[in-house]
């Protein structure tokens, strides 16, 4: 029956993208600040699912607990701080919506007509079942490649490691430094 | 499991996933349940006990056994009503994420070798992760409520169990090196030789890492003195103060169901999991004397033994949340900005000391090796060396000796 | 969209990555409040990483990026993390000094 | 730390959108009874504490001046209801000193054992309300399974739990009952060790120390200044207590008692046992010393009332037969103030001559411990109001009356 001829792999790929499109159109859509950074968690939990889905285990991971455990956060605190009842829902003149559509709309079918074209991306892969579970289960390779050893003689990426990680500690310290609350010259607490 | 479908029944492979599929996530929806059945009645009979009182007698029984089961269903029987300046839509679907997050970390959770429903290679990776994703519910509770004192308790709750989280890595990690693998199963088994195999025990480092787990894990699940968020003296009931009936129990559920969660990964991190203090069902008690070595055999010895170790891991989870019930009703709360200082001026600098520690214990430099226990009782993790095989099989055909590799492994005798 | 779905392939991904990459675009376009602004640029990075991971899956195509890719996905959602944190302080900022989000109201440059 | 309007450096944003200004309100679990305080907030930090009061208000003093003086007594037990029989004191006393009435020595003996158990009643509530502000619910059962046990005792004297209207002008209602101070001797002996436990409970407990040393700092002056008394006072280290320094007639009531006033005089606590030593965090007026102080005077009404049951076994007299009901009253008015638990509770009363007082004010404790918050709390975090406020161990039936 039906069930039987969708193989699993493209069924939970159907759902995922979908749901992060959905997602997508949603924070797109709703003027709500708070409803968008909620469905905007969403979309990118879905995106995770789908890096999952490919194959690449340790950035799905990643996703989930960085970018939506972390960064998303960040954004709600952002949005509950400023969330006084006058932002909350600004609305967006027709007229702008209009301009925005149909650029949006020829940017979209531009790159699709793109990611459609190019023989090569849509040629499928001869074998797919043979690709072990084991070459999924990258994290101990990754993990070195960090450290500056390939395994798979490519090149090493320690110093850009070295670079991010200097880098993000230096931005978190300033963003704290920013935002911190000035008192008023009165409270001095 | 799938396979047994097909082959027994005949069905499609197919059908028979999604039955698999069906059975585990009920027996595990069925094992959060009464787990959080079970620890809200125990919650009440111990802290009766700690207040001199008996605490729940008269439903069902002697000991008011099913005292839960009658608040559950006066829970599903009130009225879920949603205040009016609530954003709906929000308000109503907080609890669920809540509960879901929570929930979808036992899915990695393995109650006995190979009694996980999804096996998970980073499996610590992934419930630290989706651990991560509970506080979005608490979030937009405290929102949605539309009340000030509700977003205070959110806004609060949040920034507790965001900074809590970085700890809680921290610590998380001291195992996770020691074993080399993320993957819960393999950590677990690599401390089946009777207790001094526990990891607990490996060095002083990981000693004191646990008990900074322990405090951080209360304060990432809002426990005993961190429960900043339903502060009852000042915020009434913080994020979820409007909520009633189904929704107010789904995050009770999500609460003690992370909380058992995360004893549960303290056990299987620091308790040896699923091995006894005597490991008699492994092949070796104690490294030296030869068990019935009957763990992980696909008979039906092999599923009693499986018995035994999931009815040790419960044991043992059930003693961590025994404890944090236990701390609850004996400790006044502190103040958010103490819970803020104490998470970055004593937790994160503590957990990265011993991390050092442990780093250097485990690679034995300044001659730190001899304070670790495999030291001194070599045959204690016999299996470590699969790992190190399994996961390094490329490099060696090619020459490529990573110098650091060789002294790591040290048990190999 | 049956015959679509007989067997993934690196477009599949393609088109999602567009997809997410032009709500991005246009959240960015249209939105007054700043947040919502950020909340595009999130977007717009999400679909530049779908990209990367597509090309580097063993699952999609014989000859793939392979750990390159991977790696390169891991460092933008490390710098998405620092670039929504030095915007959301640049946010606030502005918030409590001029009491209001509305990026249109941030014109004090203006000649 | 006053912040005064004049001052030109402050800016006052015309919208200052994140100050917040929050009630806690008159329902509020943890202040102790009906009052309403309004937060101004900016974010977590507390700017302004106006409280609200009134809710609690029975019009006690217009009614006492249409009831003779042995009727009122019911209404100065529902005015501070955890201490009734401290009340009942204070308002017996001014009517005696008004009609001049001398009263045996075992009356004052049977009113000291009955006033200083009170007084433990009352600081056992105080202390267990004090750890439910704080967040531990256990010590409140603690506490209250001590308090049933005097609650008892006080049922056998005079029939009442919590309202007893057991001592009136001219003495008390009713003789102590045969055995019953056997019985309030051994419960003596088993609470000592009792209290012990609670100190291990909160008062050295590293979280209590943390949420309450240092904060609402108050120094004596400001006590002073704002009419504070009883262990709110003593805990700022000043050394007054009414039951030495007080008026002749009250303080006759404790001649030949042997007690330390428990304050911190130079440097140090009363040492007649080895009570928890101070926590180095601790400073001089702030919420810690206050509890100290209320869980020291307990000790110390333990050891008033065991003298009490000395000297009231061997006193002669009566035991203090009440004034009749109606007693005409000379002309004329007067003041008198005792050492309640929470405070000096103060009772005028001016007469025209007739049986029925002309007027009658009741002075509340709780009242002028009550305004400090707006002074102590500007600056601290929201989390510190209900430690201050639980700290100044404020009943609203004697604020409202």
């Amino acid at each position: 029956m039906l069930l039987a001829a969708v193989d699993w792999h493209s069924y939970f790929f159907m759902l995922f993208a979908m749901l992060a499109c959905a997602f997508a159109m949603g924070v797109l859509l709703t003027s709500n600040i708070v409803r968008m950074a909620f469905y905007l968690v969403l979309s990118l939990g879905a995106t995770a699912g789908l890096y999952f889905l490919a194959g690449a285990e340790f950035v799905g991971a990643m996703q989930l607990m960085i970018y939506v455990g972390g960064t998303l956060v960040l954004l709600i605190f952002g949005v509950m701080l400023t969330a006084q009842s006058r932002f909350v829902s600004m609305k967006i003149r027709p007229d702008e919506w209009i301009l925005v559509a149909s650029l949006g709309g020829a940017l979209l079918l531009l790159l699709l007509y793109v990611a459609f074209s190019v023989p090569e991306w849509r040629m499928e892969h001869p074998h797919p079942a043979e690709i072990s579970v084991a070459e999924t289960k990258l994290a101990a390779p990754i993990g070195l490649a960090l450290s500056g050893v390939r395994l798979d003689d490519g090149i090493g990426y320690l110093f850009p490691f070295l670079i991010v990680s200097v880098h993000l500690l230096v931005v978190l310290i300033g963003a704290g430094y920013l935002a911190r609350t000035k008192r008023r010259a009165t409270s001095e607490n | 499991m799938v396979d047994f479908f097909v082959s027994t029944f005949g069905m499609s492979p197919t059908v028979a996933a999604i039955l698999a599929a069906g059975i585990q996530c009920a027996l595990l929806l069925n094992v959060v349940a009464v787990g959080a059945l079970v620890f809200i009645w125990m919650e009440r009979k111990i802290a009766g006990r700690i207040q001199d009182r008996l605490g729940p007698t008269r439903v069902g029984g002697r000991f008011g056994w099913l005292q839960t089961l009658a608040d559950g269903i006066k829970l599903i029987a009130k009225e879920d009503l949603t205040p009016a300046d609530a954003d709906a839509l929000l308000f109503k679907l907080a609890p669920y994420i809540s509960f879901a997050a929570s929930f979808t970390a036992y899915m990695a959770l393995p109650f006995s070798d190979g009694w996980v429903a999804v096996h998970v290679n980073a499996g610590v990776f992934f419930i630290l992760a989706v651990l991560g994703l509970e506080v979005f519910g608490t979030i937009l509770a405290g929102y949605a409520s539309g009340s000030k004192w509700s977003l205070f308790g959110a806004i609060r709750e949040a920034a507790q169990v965001v900074s809590y989280e970085v700890p809680l890595g921290l610590c998380v990690v001291v195992p996770v090196m020691i074993c080399g693998t993320m993957d819960l199963v393999a950590i677990a088994n690599m401390q089946s030789a009777g207790i001094w195999s526990w990891l607990i025990f490996h060095d002083p480092f990981t000693f004191c890492i646990f008990w900074i787990y322990f405090t951080c894990a209360m304060a990432s699940v809002n426990r005993a003195p961190f429960d900043l968020a339903e502060a009852e003296s000042e915020l009434v009931a913080g994020f979820h103060t409007e909520y009633s009936g189904l929704r107010w129990s789904f995050f009770f559920m999500a609460e003690y169901g992370s909380m058992f969660l995360v004893s549960g990964l303290a056990v299987i991190l620091f308790f040896g999991g699923w091995n006894g203090p005597l490991a008699i069902m492994s092949d070796k008690i104690i490294g030296v004397i030869p068990g019935l070595g009957l763990a992980g055999q696909p008979n039906a010895w092999g599923f009693i033994a499986g018995c035994v170790g999931a009815a040790n891991f419960i044991m043992k989870a059930t003693i961590g949340v025994t404890v944090m019930i236990w701390v609850r009703w004996t400790l006044p709360r502190l103040r958010i900005d103490q819970v803020m200082t104490m998470c970055l001026k004593y937790c994160v600098p503590l957990a990265a000391a011993c991390f050092l520690g442990a780093v250097f214990v485990k690679a034995e430099i300044f001659g730190l090796g001899y304070l670790s226990v495999d030291a001194w009782l070599p045959g204690l993790r016999s299996d470590r060396l699969e790992v190190r095989e399994g996961w390094m099989t490329e490099v060696e055909g090619e020459g490529v000796t990573l110098s650091t590799e060789k002294t790591l492994v040290h048990g190999d005798g | 969209m049956l015959p679509l779905m007989a067997q993934l392939t690196v477009s599949h991904y393609l088109f999602v990555g567009a997809v997410l990459f032009v709500c991005g675009v246009a959240c960015m376009a249209t939105k007054r409040n700043a947040l919502g602004v950020l909340m595009g640029v999130e977007l717009v990075l999400n679909g530049a990483n779908m990209n990367f991971i597509a090309f580097a899956s063993p699952l999609l195509r014989e000859k793939h990026l392979g750990l390159d890719g991977q790696l390169v996905a891991l460092f933008v959602i490390v710098l998405a993390a620092a670039e929504a944190a030095v915007a959301l302080a640049i946010a606030l900022n502005f918030y409590n000094n001029h009491s209001t989000i509305d990026v249109d109201r941030a014109s004090e440059l203006k000649g | 730390m006053a912040t005064n309007l004049e001052d030109p450096r402050i800016i006052e944003f015309d919208v200052r959108t994140d100050e917040m200004l929050v009630n806690m309100g008159p329902q509020h679990p943890s202040t102790h009874g009906v009052l309403r305080l309004v937060l101004r907030t900016d974010g977590e930090v507390i700017s302004e504490v106006t409280p609200h009061l009134g809710y609690l208000h029975r019009c006690a003093e217009k009614i006492g001046e249409n009831l003779t003086p042995r009727q009122w007594i019911p209404y100065t037990d529902r005015m501070d209801y955890l201490a009734a029989m401290n009340m009942n004191l204070g308002w017996s006393l001014v009517v005696e000193k008004l009609l001049d009435h001398e009263l045996s020595d075992k009356a004052k003996h049977l009113r000291v054992i009955i006033s200083e158990l009170g007084r433990i009643a009352s600081h056992l509530v105080g202390m267990g309300a004090y750890g439910l502000d704080l967040g531990t619910f256990s010590p409140f059962l603690y506490a209250f399974r001590e308090r049933e046990r005097i609650l008892d005792l006080f049922e056998e004297v005079c029939g009442a739990r919590l309202t007893y209207s057991y001592l009136t002008p001219g003495g008390a209602t009713a003789d102590l009952p045969t055995g019953w101070v056997d019985k309030v001797e051994a419960f003596l002996r088993q609470l000592e060790p009792i209290i012990s436990d609670y100190h291990e409970l909160l008062t050295t407990n590293a979280i209590f120390i943390k949420r309450t040393a240092g904060i609402g700092i108050m120094s004596a002056e400001m006590a002073i200044d704002y009419g504070c008394s009883g262990p709110v006072l003593r805990g700022s280290g000043v050394d007054y207590d009414l039951r030495r320094d007080g008026e002749e007639r009250y303080t006759e009531m404790y001649d030949g008692y042997a007690y330390e006033v428990v304050v911190e005089k130079d440097g140090h606590y009363p040492q007649d046992r080895n009570y928890p030593k101070v926590p180095r965090e601790a400073v001089l007026g702030d919420c810690w010393h206050r509890f100290y102080v209320r869980m020291l005077e307990v000790m110390q009404a333990m050891d008033l009332v065991e003298q009490g049951i000395e000297k009231y076994k061997s006193a002669s007299g009566d035991w203090g037969v009440p004034i009749k009901l109606t007693q005409r009253l000379p002309k004329g008015d007067v003041y008198l103030e005792t050492e309640a638990p929470r405070g000096q509770m103060g009772f005028y009363l001016v007469s025209d001559g007739s049986a029925i007082p002309w007027r009658v004010r009741a002075r509340s404790s709780c009242f002028c411990n009550l305004s400090v918050t707006s002074e102590l709390c500007p600056g601290c975090l929201i989390a510190d109001v209900p430690a201050i406020v639980g700290s100044l161990d404020i009943v609203m039936g004697e604020i409202d009356r």
